[in-house]
C-alpha cells in the first residue's frame, strides 16, 4: 500500500465487489450464485493475502456505508477479510491452476462459510440455526464446483490480460 | 442517488461521526448481552428516542427490514418446530410448541429489529464522507500496530467515489452486450453464466484501467501514501457529543451490569 | 530566454528492446505555449509521464532549474500540473470542493486556509457555483476545468495537457482551450499541450513533431506544419489554410502558402478585389 | 429497412422522484440506405433515441417501427431478432471486448444469434480484413492491441452480425486523424451496399463530408430533420445551439462576406479550391 497504483486498484476492486452484490443467479429459492468474492480472488491472486484481505474489508465496510443488503455485523467483515487472505495465501506466487482455485475455495467453504458464518448466524439468529447447517452443507457442496469454475474462468481471463501483467510487474 | 444518506439537520445528523460509529459498535455489543426483556426494553427505548430525534421517516426503517422478513419467518417456523425447551404451551396439530421456543424467537426478532434500526440510523444520518473521516480518526490508534489507517480511509473514499461511475459503466457494458445478442434476464443456467461473464470481465478490465489513470492523476498531484498530509475536512467535537457519549456509555454499562444480575 | 523544461537524450522502453521513446532532446521556454504533435502511439503521452517521474527513463530532465531525480521527485511534481485525457478517472474527491482540496492536502496546506484557496480557483475556472456538485453531475468539460483548478491551486510553473480535450464535446473543447489560452496569455503560464489536433498546433508558439518515439522536427508552427510530406507520412492532417493556399499556388495564383486561416481570408479578399 | 417513430415518448424511472422525460413527441422517418447524422448536445436525448432502434429501450408511449417490427409500450415481440438487424455500436466500444482471442470475440455476436461456428468464423475473417486488420490477428488477445485497433475489433464484432442498420455513437471519439478517416470510409462503404447508417456525432466536418441527412435534437425533441446542405445554411440556428460550422462551410461564409459568391453546398476541400479558383479567374 506504499504504492499509489496498488492502493487505487485495491479501492477499485472493492468498488467492483460492491457493484457485483447487485447481481445474483438463483438456482433455487435458497441457493443462488453470487459474485462478490471474485474481486477478492483477483486481489489475492495478483497481490497476495494482505491486499486480498484488504479488498474484503473495504468491500464489506464500503458496502455497508453505501448500500446495505442486510444489517451491519462485524462478524461478516471478518469473514470477508479472511476469504481474501485465503485466496492470497493459496493463489499468490503460484502459476494459475484450477486445482489451486479448488483448494482455496474448499478452505473458504470449511473455514469461512461453515465455521465462521455459522457462528455469526447463530449469534444473530439463535442456536436453532445450527440445525440449518446441514442444509447449508448441502448448498456448499453444490456451490463448490460452480464457484471454482467461475473463479478459475475469471482469474484465467484477467491473468492473461497484458495490462494486468504490467501492473503485476 | 447512491447510498442511504438522508439529508437533514436533526441533532442526530449533527452529532460527530466518531461518536455515532463508536455508539453503534457499543450498542451492537450491548444487544448481545443477555439482559432479558428489561435490557432489550431499555435499548429499544433508547433507539426509539434516537429515531424520533433523527426525524428519519418510519417508512425508511421498515423498508430496510424488508430483506430480513423472509429470514425472520423462516427462523420463527424453524424455532417453533425444533426448539424443545420449557413446557408445551400449544399444540399445532401433531406439533408441540414449547415456551422456550417462543421466548427464543421473540429474543431473536427483537435483536434483529434493534440491529437493523441502529445500523440504518447511522447510514441515514451520516454522510459517507463523514463516515470515512470518522472511521479514520477512530482507527488512528491502530496505526501503532502497523495498520494502514490513512490508506484504508483513502481507499474507502475512492471506492465510494467510483461506485456511481462503475455502475454507469456496468449498465453500458450490459447494453453493449445485449446489442450483441446477450440476454441478461432469460436463458438456461449456462447462458446466464456466460452472460454475466461477458459483463464481469470488461468491468474488471475497465476498473484496472481506471485505477491506473487514477494513480497517475493522484501522483501527479503530489500524493504519496507514506507522506504526511493535512486534511481539508475537520471534525469538531461539541458539548452535545459529550452528552450523547455519556448516555450511550451509561446504557452500555447498565445493560452489562444487568446481564450479571439476571 | 529562460527555459522551463530541458530534456536531454531521453529514452524509455516499456519492454526490453522496444523503445517507446528514443534519444529525444527539447527545451520549453518559460511562458510559451508548446504543442507536442503526433499520432496515437507515437510515444507522445509517454513524455508527460516521464517529465514528472511517473515512469523512469534514461537521460536528463530539468524542470524549472531542478534536475529530476528520486530525491527531487516531489519538488518537480509540485511544479508541474498535468491534465490527463479521461475526465472521469482523474476526479479524486467526492465533490468539486474536495477534489480541489486533494492537492492542497498533499502539500500540507493549513486546513483553515484551504476554503479560501478552493473558492478562489473555482472562480478562476468558472466552477464556483458547482463547488458542492458530485462528479457524476458534471459534464466532461466541467470536470476538466475542475482538474485545472485543482492544479492551479497548487501554483505550478507549467501545465501539461495530455490530450485533455480529446474525450470532450466541441463545447467542452472550446471551454478548455479558451481557459488555457487565457492562462498562457494573461498569466504567463507555460503550457505544454500533447495533441494530434493540427489546428491547435497551428496557433501555438512552438511545435515538437513526434513520430515513432523520435522527434521529427521542432520549430515554429510555420516551419513545421508546412512539411506536408512529413505530416502525411506521420498519419497527421495538414492545416486547412495550407491545403487551400498550396493548391491555389499550384494553379498559378500569386499566393504564398500559409497556415493562418484568418490571414488567408484577407489575402483572398485582396486577390478577389484586384481581379 | 425504414425506421419510423410515431409520437414516441420516453421517461426514465417513471413514477419516482427521479423521473426524467427524455424523449418528447418524436416523429421520425429514416429511409433505407441513408447516412443520417444525429446532432445535439449532451443530454438532448440522442442516446435515448438510438437505443430505441434496437429495442434496448421500449417507448413509454407511441410506437417505433423497424421494418416489420412494431415496438409499442406493451411489447410482446421477441427483441433478439431485431438486435441482429440493427447493430448498435456504443461509444468507446472497445470496452465490450472480453474473449480470449479476437476471433472468439468477433464470432460472439453472430453465435448468440444462432449462426453456426463455421460460418461465423468465415464472417469474422472477412470483417477483420474489412476493418483494416489482417488474418494474423485472429488468434491474438484483443487486449494486446492499441486503443484504435481494439475499436476496430469491436466494430468488426458488430459488422459480423450482418446488420441491415448500423447505429453508431460517436464512433471516432479519441481516434487520431488517420484512424478517423479510415473508420468513416468503412461506414461509407457499408452504406453503399444499400444499408442504413445512423451516426451520433459532434464533429460537423464529418457530417458535411459523409452524411446526407441530419437530425438535430434539443431538450428531448427533434428540432430539425433535413438534408445536410440545408442544415449548414441555417447558420444562426446552429449558432444559437453553439454548434460549430464545418471548417469548409465556415470558411465559405467568411469569404462570401468579403464579396465572394461561393455556393454553400460545397462539401470537400477539392471542390472548394475549384470554386475559389473559378471566382479568382
Amino acid at each position: 500500500l506504499k504504492n499509489t497504483r496498488i492502493l487505487a486498484i485495491t479501492a477499485m476492486l472493492a468498488a467492483v465487489s460492491i457493484i457485483l452484490s447487485y447481481f445474483k443467479i438463483p438456482l433455487s429459492p435458497l441457493i443462488e450464485i453470487r459474485f462478490t468474492t471474485l474481486p477478492l480472488a483477483i486481489a489475492g491472486y495478483l497481490f497476495g493475502p494482505a491486499i486480498g484481505g484488504m479488498v474484503g474489508l473495504l468491500a464489506d465496510v464500503g458496502g455497508y456505508i453505501i448500500a446495505p443488503t442486510g444489517p451491519f455485523f462485524p462478524g461478516f467483515t471478518i469473514s470477508a477479510i479472511i476469504s481474501g487472505v485465503i485466496y492470497g495465501l493459496i493463489l499468490h506466487h503460484h502459476e494459475f491452476s484450477i486445482k489451486r482455485v479448488f483448494i482455496a475455495q474448499l478452505i473458504i467453504v470449511l473455514v469461512v462459510n461453515l465455521l465462521l458464518n455459522s457462528l455469526w448466524l447463530s449469534m444473530l439468529y439463535g442456536k436453532a440455526f445450527m440445525v440449518a447447517v446441514s442444509a447449508r452443507l448441502f448448498k456448499e457442496i453444490i456451490m463448490l464446483p460452480i464457484n471454482t469454475a467461475l473463479v478459475s474462468l475469471v482469474l484465467k481471463a484477467i491473468g492473461e490480460r497484458s495490462l494486468i501483467k504490467k501492473v503485476r510487474a | 442517488v447512491f447510498g442511504q444518506y438522508l439529508p437533514g439537520h436533526s441533532i442526530i445528523h449533527r452529532l460527530d461521526p466518531r461518536l455515532k460509529i463508536a455508539s453503534l459498535l457499543l450498542l451492537l455489543i450491548a444487544v448481545f448481552f443477555d439482559a432479558g426483556f428489561i435490557g432489550y426494553g431499555l435499548i429499544g427505548l433508547f433507539v426509539l428516542l434516537a429515531l424520533l430525534l433523527s426525524r428519519i421517516p418510519f417508512k425508511r426503517v421498515l423498508k430496510s427490514m424488508k430483506p430480513m422478513i423472509f429470514m425472520v419467518l423462516f427462523l420463527t417456523i424453524f424455532n417453533l418446530f425444533f426448539v424443545r425447551i420449557g413446557h408445551v404451551v400449544y399444540r399445532l396439530g401433531p406439533v408441540p410448541i414449547y415456551s422456550g421456543a417462543i421466548r427464543q424467537t421473540e429474543y431473536i426478532v427483537v435483536r434483529l429489529v434493534l440491529i437493523i434500526c441502529l445500523t440504518t440510523m447511522l447510514t441515514s444520518t451520516t454522510k459517507p464522507l463523514d463516515m470515512t473521516l470518522g472511521l479514520e480518526r477512530l482507527m488512528k490508534p491502530l496505526r501503532k500496530v502497523g495498520f494502514p489507517v490513512h490508506e484504508v480511509a483513502m481507499m474507502i473514499s475512492i471506492a465510494l467515489r467510483f461506485i456511481p461511475t462503475l455502475m454507469e459503466e456496468t449498465q453500458r457494458i450490459m447494453k453493449a452486450q445485449a446489442s450483441r445478442g446477450v440476454d441478461f434476464n432469460e436463458g438456461t443456467f449456462k447462458e446466464k453464466i456466460a452472460a454475466i461473464v461477458s459483463l464481469i470481465i470488461p468491468l474488471f478490465i475497465s476498473a484496472f484501467q481506471r485505477a491506473e489513470d487514477l494513480a497517475n492523476a493522484m501522483e501527479s498531484r503530489n500524493y504519496n501514501p507514506s507522506a504526511k498530509r493535512t486534511r481539508f475536512h475537520q471534525l469538531h467535537w461539541r458539548y452535545y457529543d459529550t452528552i450523547a457519549i455519556t448516555l450511550v456509555l451509561c446504557l452500555f454499562f447498565g445493560i452489562w451490569g444487568l446481564s450479571f444480575i439476571l | 530566454m529562460e527555459n522551463m523544461i530541458e530534456v536531454k537524450h531521453l529514452s524509455f522502453e516499456y519492454e526490453a528492446g522496444a523503445k517507446t521513446i528514443e534519444d529525444i532532446s527539447f527545451t520549453i521556454p518559460k511562458g510559451s505555449y508548446t504543442t507536442i504533435l503526433g499520432h496515437n502511439g507515437s510515444g507522445k503521452s509517454t513524455i508527460a509521464k516521464l517529465l514528472i517521474g511517473l515512469l523512469e527513463g534514461e537521460g536528463e530532465i530539468i524542470v524549472d532549474h531542478i534536475p529530476l531525480t528520486i530525491d527531487t521527485l516531489y519538488d518537480v511534481r509540485s511544479k508541474v500540473g498535468i491534465v490527463f485525457q479521461n475526465p472521469d478517472n482523474q476526479f479524486i474527491g467526492s465533490t468539486v470542493r474536495d477534489d480541489i482540496a486533494f492537492g492542497l492536502e498533499n502539500l500540507c496546506v493549513d486546513p483553515n486556509k484551504m476554503e479560501g484557496i478552493i473558492e478562489e480557483y473555482a472562480r478562476k475556472v468558472n466552477m464556483y457555483e458547482f463547488l458542492d456538485h458530485e462528479p457524476t453531475k458534471l459534464s466532461g468539460g466541467q470536470k476538466q476545468r475542475v482538474a485545472i483548478a485543482g492544479i492551479l491551486a497548487m501554483s505550478p510553473s507549467i501545465i501539461i495537457l495530455d490530450e485533455a480535450t480529446s474525450m470532450l464535446d466541441p463545447l467542452g473543447k472550446r471551454e478548455i482551450n479558451e481557459l488555457v489560452h487565457s492562462l498562457n496569455k494573461e498569466k504567463g503560464m507555460t503550457i505544454l499541450s500533447i495533441t494530434h489536433d493540427i489546428e491547435e498546433a497551428a496557433i501555438s508558439d512552438q511545435v515538437i513533431l513526434m513520430g515513432d518515439g523520435h522527434i521529427i522536427q521542432t520549430g515554429t508552427p510555420d516551419q513545421v506544419l508546412k512539411e506536408v510530406k512529413t505530416l502525411e507520412s506521420l498519419a497527421l492532417d495538414v492545416p486547412f489554410a495550407y491545403k487551400i493556399t498550396s493548391a491555389l499556388k499550384k494553379k498559378g495564383f500569386p499566393i504564398e502558402e500559409t497556415i493562418d486561416q484568418k490571414g488567408l481570408v484577407e489575402t483572398l479578399w485582396q486577390l478577389h478585389s484586384k481581379k | 429497412m425504414a425506421i419510423t417513430f410515431k409520437e414516441v415518448e420516453y421517461t426514465y424511472s417513471p413514477d419516482t422522484p427521479f423521473a426524467y422525460h427524455a424523449l418528447k413527441g418524436i416523429n421520425l422517418n429514416i429511409p433505407k440506405g441513408s447516412f443520417t447524422a444525429l446532432i445535439g448536445h449532451t443530454g438532448s436525448g440522442k442516446s435515448t433515441l438510438i437505443q430505441h432502434i434496437n429495442g434496448l429501450l421500449i417507448p413509454t408511449q407511441g410506437e417505433v417501427c423497424i421494418d416489420d417490427y412494431i415496438i409499442t409500450p406493451n411489447n410482446k415481440q421477441k427483441l433478439k431478432p431485431l438486435r441482429k438487424k440493427a447493430g448498435l455500436v456504443f461509444q468507446f466500444p472497445e470496452y465490450q471486448l472480453f474473449e480470449e482471442t479476437i476471433e472468439k470475440d468477433i464470432i460472439f455476436g453472430p453465435m448468440n444469434f444462432g449462426v453456426d461456428e463455421e460460418t461465423a468464423k468465415k464472417i469474422a475473417r472477412e470483417m477483420l480484413v474489412k476493418v483494416g486488420l489482417d488474418e494474423s490477428y485472429l488468434e491474438r488477445s484483443p487486449f494486446e492491441l492499441s486503443g484504435g485497433q481494439k475499436r476496430r475489433v469491436a466494430i468488426a464484432g458488430i459488422l459480423a452480425m450482418e446488420p441491415d442498420i448500423l447505429v453508431l455513437d460517436e464512433p471516432t471519439a479519441g481516434l487520431d486523424p488517420q484512424g478517423t478517416k479510415e473508420m468513416m470510409h468503412l461506414f461509407k462503404d457499408f452504406q453503399q451496399t444499400g444499408k442504413s447508417v445512423i451516426m451520433v456525432t459532434h464533429d460537423m466536418n464529418q457530417v458535411l463530408e459523409y452524411c446526407d441527412h441530419a437530425i438535430v435534437m434539443n431538450h428531448g425533441k427533434i428540432e430539425k430533420n433535413c438534408s445536410v446542405t440545408e442544415l449548414f445554411n441555417e447558420t444562426e440556428y446552429l449558432e444559437s445551439l453553439s454548434i460549430d460550422l464545418p471548417i469548409i462551410t465556415s470558411f465559405i461564409h467568411q469569404l462570401n462576406q468579403q464579396g465572394f459568391n461561393l455556393p454553400v453546398s460545397i462539401r470537400s476541400v477539392d471542390e472548394l479550391i475549384e470554386a475559389i479558383g473559378g471566382e479568382l479567374h
